[in-house]
């Protein structure tokens, strides 16, 4: 069962709430994915449109809410965010993210590092997304990261887990959860990062812009879970020799010989 | 009276208005939004307290959809 | 609805029943996947072991059995492998293997295209397993192969699909259904396969040698499924170029104008 | 009698025994195997009247796990 | 040294003819790859440009000319043009090309085999065009091919060895030279193809529709030079554990004892 | 041309000095190899050894040298060592190494970071190592360092650039010379990282511990140059579609219609 | 008189002319092609006295660039 | 008289001993290293006239193959 600080989640599948066609459509896939925990990020009120609230519509008791601070380019913007967002929320929940470079939306590594000490000492449950480098892994978890969150590959492109040797070895040293973030844009994505022995992933636009993304929030629903069950499973080790599945042939002889 | 609300020149009803005037007034529902006065915080038990003055900064925020 | 010959499955993995640790554990392996369609191969009795006979294990009812050529070297041998086949089964299923090199246990175009051609003409249902050769599997199509099996990598391999560009334009082409068979190590490439458009899977010692090969057979059977609900919900392109899932933050400016 | 049952020298009970009287030697249950007496298949209504001769080349074969 | 059928090579790149932007360049590009291999097609004369011809621009001593069968869709076309381009160079020297599919233009095993073992009754010195099939390889070198010519990747996508698993069984288990054919875009595709022990490797739109054709034919000289000395000069492992270049550091003392 | 600093390079091929079997075949090998950038350590004098000193041997007209500060586990040794090595060689050359994890020697950014500024102030020519964050490399440039080291793969693992995407980011928004450092086993990785348009790489192991060294300094030199040039001589784009390089065929016709 | 030149029907000069008349015509050196006549490649020796027919199919073959 | 020789005790020769005596018995040629004394870089032109306290701390370092 995963464990982040003192809470315990049913699904490893964390759910971005961004890019949803219709808040009916965001709730039905989060139903169909079997997420317990959800992202949500900050902005100024649309003050066309005051009513529209999407905490209106999220059953607060079925999910746990994970804000972001998406838009912030240093510690200060990401520490600023992260005060608002726990006025808002009322919870220490918070996914820290520094991302300078509107460009590529690629994490900061020092402000990430700085953010993540200081929002720690004021009570914050921080889950800093981060590029997938190892050493950066082990010292926000020394600073007291809950959980640290690697990229698997830009957000929004779709690519995968290119950061798979990286991955690895932050999952080998990790002493909190190993969450994969961005990039994942396929149920196969997510199962190997669960193969790996990822703790969960979290996916949002992979499932927001499908053309059907109920149906595409279940499929990361099981792909998740058949890639923990392979992993505790225990899995065969790749090898470069082939073996057959079938009986082997022994030596050669007349007639049927070659099945023996 | 003119005040910054987000980011933008807004011109409230009356002078020295509550927060929770301006909230009225824009139909917004106390309890959706968290409130940055010049930079500060305001609970939400100060909104209808709270007097704001001439060229104060405003800030209204809530949760949006987001990764 | 997947459909080979006049047959429809409810199921799209296929299950092989090499090397498991009991007869109990492959049985309930079977029901744990969900599978309807099963393989087997040909032996000499083992005049030992006279009762030993996995046919008595398998409730032919719930299952297609798909006996397999395993062991012939060339079209000859395959082609009087299928004649036992019938004979054994009472059914025309056949998964025609004409692997020539023990070493490799690759699978002999010219052979293989031989012998599918005969069979099919004696009125088997032909699924010839074969290199992810993309002419070779129109040829066979032209032949009358009720589905096509082309290989992800060395079989036992487990290093999943090598042949990702060939599969795709097999896919692409294909008249009849496309069966991955071989290499398929972890359900996040059974997952791959399916999301690619594969129309079914055959996943035999990934399972078969698990740790707990019943817990991997129901990984399979989900990844399988999330596989083919995503390829059915339309999976986003990959891009090269990053984009935000939560809201862009417009042009900055003084206080929260990073926001927006 | 001798026979090469499955590719080795096999000593009959009798002399040229039917298929059914060797299955029955072997605890073979006839249902579950197929027979191929020199290089032809033969139907298992006929494993009670078809007599082996020496040398003859008889195959039992039968289903096993594969992939 | 390289040799196929009794002829040696000074050159392990076989450059292609094709699409270049004039007979000039393509003069200059030949001289700067080093090749001593050249391939050329065989089309009918244009009527509207009786005077262009290629072999005129040619050295015929300095090259050795592989004629292609490139058009013909089966084994019967293959055997005629090669016949026609027998009496048009007066060599037997061929490449075999048998593509039926003009979309993907792969190789057809099946066809391919069976005009090998033709034309090398014939006499010719039959290089075949193929597919990465290890088990075809095999069977071309039973009918007497001189040597095989596997694709990396389909022809003209630049898309490097995607058939590195099966290319380096074809290699292992390879009689005569093994030349990697198609796909190959970048003079780092044609340094892994002879790191990965191949005896040679033919390249032709890469050089010949780069924006300077001969630094581009330069560079895949060096290349495959390149390539061939790692080869020799014994490369090391991969590993998946680090190790440092520079002295380890022993145990952890005050001062320095880092550097030890 | 390649420039660091106020320095031109004819080679862009650095080399490492650790691990040679001895000081003759190191010599030898720089230069088979052209390069003009050689690394060094530093370390506590062998009091068994006195005489052992490798500055003896090299023609420090020929090299530049770049002292390293392997060893260092943060900011503070690595800028005393950083103090040692320019009172040792006399020059501001440095490449900076904070590798914290013994096991997987990767570099620390936030470390890298400040010994960065700190050593930039210093005077120095700060070329720091670095995990392939496109990120850091901007704060990098920032505070100063005349060129980025980002690694390719973990140090002594061969695997090539396990993080092209994240190198290629760091290329397209570099404002000094990038120079791709760290697990290139081969050749054809150098050819490849240059064709990427990095400005140099730094090879060590891949050389110093083949059977031939000299050779393989020779062979990476080629690729280096070849990479290089080929990316001057503009290189084609992947595709996905085939395309011929032999004229293509037209509309089938009778006889040799095929070929038109 | 009419033949099939590289499979588009052509007009030659004379009735009968020979393979060496239509290379001329053409303008094409003998030794930089491979001629077939009805399927049968004809050597450049017999280019001179080999007479075409009405409805002759000849083909007129060279190398180009290709891969 | 002892000090700490690159991490280890060293015994010296004589008492006050100058660090060029040190390199001098153990045959370094003083142009190969850079010397630290107690944490602080000692220039070579230093050396002839440093003189070594009981415990001082003296590290003699020099350049070693790396990459």
């Amino acid at each position: 069962m995963l464990k982040i600080s003192d809470t315990t989640f049913g699904s490893r599948l964390f759910l971005g709430t961004g890019k949803f066609s219709s808040a009916g459509v965001m709730k039905e896939a989060m139903e169909a994915s079997g997420t317990e925990m959800i992202t949500v990020a900050l902005r100024r009120v649309d003050l066309d449109n005051p009513e529209d609230d999407i905490m209106s519509v999220l059953d607060r008791q079925r999910y746990t809410f994970l804000p972001n601070t998406s838009g912030a380019r240093d510690s200060k913007e990401a520490i600023r965010l992260a005060h608002l967002a726990r006025a808002a929320s009322g919870t220490p929940w918070l996914k820290l993210e520094v991302t300078p470079d509107p460009r590529t939306l690629l994490p900061d590594p020092a402000e990430t590092l700085i953010a993540t000490e200081q929002l720690v000492k004021e009570g914050f449950i921080v889950l800093p997304y981060m590029n997938a480098d190892p050493v950066l892994a082990l010292r926000l978890q020394d600073v007291g990261a809950a959980a640290v969150m690697p990229l698997g590959s830009p957000i929004g492109t779709n690519q995968g887990i290119l950061t798979a040797f990286q991955v690895e070895i932050i999952i080998e040293q990790a002493r909190v959860p190993v969450v994969v973030d961005a990039g994942i844009g396929a149920p196969s994505h997510a199962a190997l990062a669960m193969e790996m022995g990822a703790d969960a992933v979290l996916v949002n636009t992979a499932i927001s812009i499908a053309k059907d993304p109920v149906a595409m929030a279940r499929a990361f629903g099981q792909a998740v879970e058949a890639g923990r069950t392979a992993f505790e499973a225990g899995m065969g080790r790749r090898t470069s020799q082939a073996s057959a599945s079938s009986p082997e042939s022994g030596k050669l002889e007349n007639d049927l010989g070659f099945l023996n | 009276m003119t005040i910054h609300l987000n980011g933008k020149p807004y011109q409230t009803v009356g002078s020295e208005p509550k927060i929770s005037q301006i909230l009225n007034e824009l139909q917004i529902d106390p309890t959706s939004v968290v409130v940055e006065l010049n930079s500060g915080i305001i609970a939400p038990d100060r909104f209808s307290d709270t007097l704001l003055k001439q060229d104060d900064r405003l800030e209204l925020i809530r949760f949006v959809g987001g990764g």
